[in-house]
């Protein structure tokens, strides 16, 4: 579905990614573990057209996504909740998250039941949704925007931290959420600190670290793996 | 005396409607790059020669002018925006802002290279002069008021009312979150700055037949136009336009009742009263 | 061969950029046909030349253009046609040896004493009387005025307002207005005619004071106009779309309406030139400005010796033909001042009428 | 070491200061120089507020003017000596500087810059109006030279070069003072993030207003020197042109360095006289230079220079 | 320390903190928890007078300080970080970090212009704070790096050494661990236990229960702006009201 060949990307003569290869497959949850700036949210800005990769190539299904234009890539399927929430802060909740289904605005009937979809997963929202998302707290605003990403019915979700500052609580029916979503048919790549929970969903996983993949196998292998369990578990 | 008053309110709406029209082009592109775009008031004196030119050497007539000026100047702000501004969008607050100083300064070089330093006189095919009982109303301001209200009222439903100009005030709010949902931000970026550049063709083709053409027009026009937006709130359209009637008449109002000496005083003390008591413009709200 | 250069500081760009470039190119016709000449002084050949500097209408540029002028190219005269540049020059022409060509009709140019200025037109307050005395019994007594608030037309109107009173006629408002700034007159000028005027008191750069006057007419106004010597009627003329709109105004002779002989052929020798622009009375003045300084220069056998020049002035323009005197300048007074007999021009029935003004003192 | 490198570079521009005159060779030369040198104060000041502080202040030349008003208005028409006048030319812009400075600092940002735009506006505006205080636009005249000092006159170009150079020199020095000590690095705390400069202890408003009054009073003793240069000042010194200018200078030399603006202040004008031929078209070059500047060389000369200087040491520390 | 007593603020219609009052004991670790939006960083910025409180009172020492500006409390003592940290990128991160002890020094604008004795003291001072903290912070190595060039997490220690340049008596620091990983919030944890152990009162905000029940001295929870409960890790993890409201099962603590 998504396979990532020899991708490199430089911010400056600063290299962040040195060569990545990796594979997601239709209908797969993929975590990516990585310590801080090893370079995850980088694959994935890269996935989604904001950075420019400086070689190597990401295929998703026939198309090749390097060199298309973040707009295009959304367009094709591929949709972001990117780290740091990225939201419109003046705006409505609500119209953050009819603007996650702008792709779709020939099509709108969906987008209303996908609407529905959101809310009833964050009641929180339904309460807010006329209040300018700025307003909210961190940990709502994330809220806003993994609804705002599944807004745009995406094939293939990439989840960059999503529970990067929510409560436990929170991040717990978050991950029963992603794991719904996925079994839904979303193919799904997330970048997560919150390992022991992330690999507990995930079909596959893969390690990074200085922007270069070192490790890769399913859940149960990493988490059989003391090194990893060392550095992303804490037990 | 009533007479004199209703005279006023029409030059009140006169100039108001010009300066919203440059302040909504500039409070449009702030939103997008927050950046003050000094150069908006070179695209204004563009406008004004382009048409002036298309009129004066082609022949064409004046809305045919309009339109071929409002093209050509929608053309150099998207240029602008590419050469310029688009390279310049991770930068710090300060160097846009600087490098808008440089597209001013070439514009207002390259107009007076073009068309010479001396004041020019734009024709109109609205010469008469109506009266409304007792209040002299030239055609051509009639005109002004109401196209510049018509190009208002469009605007704003097009902001609000469809889905491209969400995606204008989506781009304005969070550039990258608007990749993210599919917006191209290029795209709009370029429609943006086109949108200003129009606007400020139109103010000025509008404006121009009762006042002179030459380079440094747009100064006084400009640093008006920065008075209404951060009157109204930068980035704000209600703002833009409210800001815009609130110099107009300020200015009318107070040059016949106050002294004209002392109009363009009056429209800057306003601002800084206005400031002082709500630093964040008048149309703002507190965002965290 | 020795080149003499002869100084320019005055606008080359911003609003008054032509009025500028009118005063450099009477001048500059004036060096051509000189060196057309080939010209000896004290039995050398030497050649004419203009350096000249844009100072943007501003007097700090104007000081800074003429330190250069001075110290770089060594010109003993420098042309300024503006009275604050001009003032600015006054304070150092002196000490700095070199003649100061004043463009300017403000009186105190010459009623400060510096000796080394020439004041080339006439003063302004020569049109005073005989204007006023035409639009008060044509118009009547009822004066508004609303001239530009640049210095040179606020010393018109502190030479203007007594003399009007003194005639017998009233100030009804008062209401100067940045010409050269402004976006819109009509609040202005609607002021101004709330008083209800006979005549209206306008002047500033050519253009904007068309536009004052046609936006008069617009609000009703069917008085008089007294044009002060910086704005051109038939400049004005191209705002307002003829001189329809101008009926009643008096100012200054436009050059081309002027139907002396010599100002005639002159016209015809300016087109010859620049066939597509009429000269305005910038032109004619320093143009024989210009011709009477190389004159004198020739008779005090100095091309760098600015007393020695300056003495010699009164000489330099009795010596001019009349085809290089076509405004009739007789001569210069012990201050500095040209003394000539001046024309006005009144607009009437859509033509402009010659009217005699008694010579500056 | 760094240190002892430090002075001798100092040292060295001193002396090619002092020996300029005689490099130039021409009256000329010296009178652009000496302009040069008085912008330059004027830009050092600038540098505090918007290099280190972080606040851009469009009404700079607004102050100059006042300093240079100050000048005028007290020699001409109160007959005070240069030197009185003068010294106070400073201390009025930055009393001026305080009240504006108060009202104006609690706008952030953009709204800082426009705010102060139109401040700058109204300043030249009042100063063209208020006839009977600053003469209106006919502008101030006969302002006299500063007296001589003992045996020093000030009546030649040779003479005023060096007294703008001293004042030059002694602005430098008080600035680099002020950048290196503790209250520079408490005004680029709040150039970096006023929130965390508030919880780190800095009152905002007492620093933002008295690196704002520093500023402008870099900028009024700059103008009060001018009105002595010169000799004559009309409005159009207030005009916000020359805060572009300065801006520019600030720019081209590295905008929050100490020496950038100086070197910006020195050979901008030196290009701009090279290109004199172009006369008013000057700034169809000039426009897109700055752009270009702007966009590939956005820490200037000495911002750039500095940083790789920076990364240099620190690769060498490593290293050794 | 810190005595609370019955803040509230509201934003509009909104209370984000609603008669809250609590005591911030001297010498220990004090978290605050909650769901989100429950008003912790709220608290946080009413605190450190960032915001001034609709009602309530805040007393620090007996002394209060509701009414104070950001900067005089910082005087008084209390510090805090933000979840992201600007540094100036073009100088070094011991040059970021000398500012940290201005607010002790006294040197003005005279001072500087003749290089007083006391102003070549002071600077001689924060100097060695801005050493000492970093030292403190295991950072000593990267002294003279650019702060352009250093890592996240080598950002978040730098700002934890700016706070303790101040000389705070307490720490604020709201969500120190976010976007850290496991290994390195276990390094963050042992240093904000170094730090109590050196006499400093920390108050934090954090959302990793293993961190903070390992951590804290006292919980304070709070939730749409309301205190719910406070207590020691083990009364909390076992009151069901918490449990309902923000742990989940999972932390629960049967
Ligand atoms: N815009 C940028 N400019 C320069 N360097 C960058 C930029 N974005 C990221 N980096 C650097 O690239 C490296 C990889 O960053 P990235 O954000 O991809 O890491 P990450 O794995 O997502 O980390 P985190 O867990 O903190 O989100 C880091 O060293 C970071 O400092
Ligand atoms: N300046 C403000 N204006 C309006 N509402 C605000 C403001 N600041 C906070 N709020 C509201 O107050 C509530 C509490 O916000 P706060 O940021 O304190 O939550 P929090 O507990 O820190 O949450 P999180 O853990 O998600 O960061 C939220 O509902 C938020 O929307
Ligand atoms: C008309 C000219 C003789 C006067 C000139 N405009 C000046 O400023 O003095
Ligand atoms: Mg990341
Ligand atoms: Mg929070």
């Amino acid at each position: 579905m998504l396979a990532f060949e020899n991708l490199s990307l430089r911010y400056g003569s600063f290299l962040a990614l040195d060569g990545v290869t990796m594979h997601v497959k239709e209908g797969e949850l993929v975590v990516l573990l990585g310590a801080n700036g090893a370079g995850k949210s980088s694959i994935f800005l890269t996935a989604s057209g904001i950075h420019k990769a400086a070689g190597g190539s990401i295929r998703y299904g026939d198309k090749e996504l390097v060199g298309m234009r973040a707009s295009q890539i959304v367009e094709a399927g591929v949709v972001q909740c990117p780290e740091g929430r990225k939201l419109f802060p003046g705006m409505s909740v609500l119209k953050n998250l009819m603007l996650g289904a702008y792709v779709h605005r020939r099509d709108p009937a969906p987008s209303k039941r996908m609407l529905e979809e959101v809310l009833a997963l964050f009641p929180i929202l339904a309460e807010k949704k006329d209040d300018p998302a700025g307003s909210l707290s961190g940990g709502q605003q994330q809220m806003v925007a993994i609804g705002r990403a599944m807004m745009g019915r995406p094939k293939v979700l990439l989840l960059d931290e999503p529970s990067l500052g929510l409560a436990p609580l929170v991040i717990k029916q978050m991950f029963e959420v992603i794991q719904k979503i996925n079994q839904s048919g979303t193919t799904v790549m997330l970048a997560e600190q919150n390992a022991f929970a992330a690999l507990k969903i995930a079909h596959r996983a893969y390690v990074i670290e200085s922007g270069r993949i070192v490790m890769e196998g399913d859940p149960e292998k990493l988490l059989a793996d003391d090194t990893i369990r060392k550095a992303y578990i804490g037990t | 005396m009533m007479d004199m008053f209703l005279q006023q309110v029409l030059n009140g709406l006169t100039l108001g409607g010009i300066y919203s029209l440059v302040a909504l082009g500039l409070t449009l592109v702030y939103g997008i790059l927050h950046v003050p775009n000094f150069a908006h008031g070179a695209f204004y004196m563009v406008g004004a020669f382009m048409s002036f030119h298309l009129m004066s050497a082609w022949g064409w007539n004046y809305w045919l002018a309009m339109t071929g000026s409002a093209a050509t100047v929608a053309l150099l702000a998207v240029l602008a925006e590419r050469l310029v501004f688009h390279p310049l969008r991770h930068a710090s607050g300060l160097h846009p802002m600087i490098a808008a100083i440089g597209v001013l300064l070439f514009l207002e070089a390259a107009a007076q290279a073009i068309w010479g330093a001396d004041f020019q006189r734009m024709q109109t095919p609205y010469n008469s002069i109506i009266d409304l009982g007792g209040v002299t109303a030239p055609a051509q301001r009639l005109l002004i008021i109401g196209a510049a209200f018509t190009l208002m009222v469009v605007l704003h439903l097009f902001l609000k009312k469809t889905v491209m100009g969400s995606t204008i005030i989506a781009m304005a709010q969070n550039r990258d979150g608007a990749s993210l949902v599919g917006i191209d931000a290029n795209r709009v970026a370029m429609l943006t700055f086109a949108i200003s550049g129009v606007l400020a063709a139109v103010a000025a083709t509008l404006y121009a037949p009762i006042n002179l053409v030459y380079p440094a027009m747009g100064h006084l026009v400009i640093t008006k136009a920065f008075v209404i937006i951060i009157l109204g709130g930068m980035g704000s359209v209600p703002g833009a336009i409210v800001g815009g009637m609130i110099i107009g008449f300020a200015e009318s109002f107070g040059a016949y009742y106050i002294s004209t000496d002392y109009k363009d005083i009056i429209a800057f003390m306003l601002l800084v009263v206005i400031l002082s008591f709500r630093p964040q413009g008048l149309f703002t709200k507190g965002v965290r | 061969q020795e080149i003499v250069k002869i100084g320019y500081s005055g606008p080359l760009s911003g609003g008054a950029a032509q009025y500028g470039k009118n005063v450099l190119d009477g001048a500059l016709m004036a060096i051509n046909e000189v060196n057309a000449t080939n010209p000896e002084i004290a039995g050398k050949k030497v050649k004419f030349e203009m350096v000249s500097l844009d100072d943007k209408y501003s007097p700090s540029e104007t000081a800074i253009n003429a330190q250069r002028l001075v110290q770089q190219y060594k010109t003993a005269a420098i042309l300024v046609p503006h009275s604050g540049g001009i003032f600015a020059l006054q304070t150092t022409n002196e000490a700095q040896k070199y003649l100061l060509l004043a463009y300017s009709s403000v009186p105190q140019i010459t009623n400060r004493g510096n000796k080394l200025t020439l004041r080339i037109p006439p003063e302004f307050t020569s049109y005073i009387k005989p204007f006023s005395a035409y639009l008060m019994t044509r118009y009547g007594k009822k004066i508004a005025l609303i001239g530009a608030d640049h210095d040179y037309a606020k010393a018109w109107v502190a030479a203007f307002k007594p003399a009007w009173e003194a005639a017998g006629g009233t100030v009804v408002a008062e209401n100067p207005m940045s010409y050269n700034r402004a976006t819109d007159f009509y609040s202005g000028v609607s002021k101004a005619l709330a008083a209800k005027p006979d005549v209206l008191f306008v002047g500033g750069a050519s253009e904007p004071t068309g536009l004052v006057v046609k936006q008069a007419r617009e609000l009703g106004f069917k008085g008089g106009f007294f044009v002060i010597d910086q704005a051109k009627l038939d400049e004005m003329a191209k705002v307002t779309g003829g001189y329809g709109a101008l009926e009643g105004a008096i100012g200054v002779l436009p050059v081309v309406d002027d139907p002396a002989p010599e100002m005639k052929d002159f016209v015809v020798r300016f087109h010859k030139i620049y066939p597509n622009r009429d000269p305005g009375s910038e032109v004619v003045w320093n143009y024989t400005a210009i011709h009477a300084t190389l004159q004198a220069m020739k008779l005090a056998g100095t091309t760098t010796d600015a007393v020695a020049i300056r003495a010699q002035l009164q000489n330099g323009y009795k010596a001019l033909s009349s085809a290089q005197n076509p405004g009739g300048v007789t001569g210069v007074d012990a201050q500095g001042g040209t003394i000539t007999v001046t024309r006005g021009g009144a607009v009437e029935n859509g033509k402009v009428k010659v009217i005699e003004t008694p010579a500056a003192k | 070491m760094a240190n002892l490198k430090g002075k001798l570079g100092w040292l060295l521009l001193i002396s090619v200061g002092l020996a300029f005159p005689w490099l130039a060779g021409n009256d000329y030369y010296l009178t652009v120089m000496s302009t040069a040198y008085i912008f330059a104060i004027a830009t050092i000041g600038l540098n505090l507020i918007t290099g280190y502080t972080g606040q851009l202040n469009l009404a700079h030349s607004g102050f100059m003017a006042v300093g240079a008003y100050t000048v005028g208005i007290l020699t001409v028409d109160y007959h005070f000596t240069f030197w009185a006048a003068f010294a106070l030319s400073g201390v009025v812009a930055a009393a001026l500087g305080f009240f504006i400075g108060l009202v104006s600092l609690r706008l952030k940002g953009h709204y800082f810059s426009i705010f102060t735009l139109c401040v700058g506006y109204i300043m030249f505006l009042v100063i063209e109006k208020w006839d009977g205080l600053t003469h209106g636009t006919v502008g101030i005249l006969g302002i006299p030279a500063p007296e001589a000092i003992g045996s020093i006159t000030f009546t030649t170009p040779l003479a005023l070069y060096y007294l703008v150079f001293f004042w030059l020199v002694v602005g430098m020095w008080a600035m680099r003072r002020i950048v290196n000590s503790l209250l520079g690095r408490t005004f680029i705390a709040i150039r970096n993030g006023d929130e965390l400069a508030e919880s780190l202890g800095i009152n905002l408003m007492r620093n933002k207003v008295l690196a704002f009054m520093l500023s402008v009073f870099y900028a009024g003793m700059a103008g009060g020197l001018y009105a002595g240069f010169v000799r004559f000042i009309g409005p159009s010194i207030a005009g916000v042109e020359h805060t572009f200018d300065m801006t520019m200078y600030m720019l081209v030399g590295g905008l929050g360095t100490l020496i950038g603006p100086l070197l910006g202040a020195l050979t901008v004008p030196w290009l701009t006289q090279y290109l004199q031929f172009l006369q008013e078209y000057r700034f169809i070059v000039f426009g897109p230079i700055l752009v270009l500047l702007v966009i590939f060389v956005p820490n200037g000369i000495v911002g750039s220079y500095l940083a790789w200087r920076t990364r240099r040491t620190d690769l060498k520390g490593k290293n050794a | 320390m810190l005595k609370i007593d019955h803040l509230t603020i509201r934003f509009g219609g909104l209370a984000a903190v609603n008669d809250v009052s609590t005591i911030i004991e001297e010498g220990k670790i004090n978290a605050i928890i909650g769901p989100n939006g429950a008003g912790k960083t709220t608290f946080f910025n009413l605190i450190s007078c960032v915001y001034k409180p609709t009602s309530g009172t805040i007393t620090l020492d007996g002394r209060d300080v509701t009414s104070l500006r950001t900067d005089q409390v910082a005087r008084l003592g209390v510090a805090r970080t933000f979840q992201t940290t600007s540094l100036f990128n073009g100088a070094t991160v011991l040059d970021n970090l000398i500012v940290g002890h201005r607010l002790r020094t006294r040197s003005g604008l005279l001072d500087v212009l003749c290089n007083s004795s006391r102003l070549r003291e002071e600077e001689r001072i924060c100097r060695e704070k801005a050493r000492d903290a970093l030292d403190f912070v295991s950072l000593s190595h990267i002294a003279n790096r650019l702060a352009g060039d250093i890592t996240q997490e080598e950002r978040k220690r730098v700002a934890f050494a700016l706070a303790l340049a101040t000389d705070p008596k307490l720490l604020l620091l709201d969500e120190p661990a976010g976007g850290l990983n496991p290994e390195e919030t276990l390094g963050l944890a042992e240093l904000i236990r170094k730090m109590v152990s050196h006499g400093l009162t920390v108050c934090l905000i954090e959302h990793k229960m293993n961190m903070i029940m390992s951590l804290a001295d006292k919980i304070l929870v709070l939730n749409y702006g309301e205190k719910i409960a406070e207590g020691t890790p083990a009364e909390i993890r076992a009151n069901p009201a918490v449990i309902d409201a923000y742990l989940g099962s999972d932390h629960a603590g049967i």
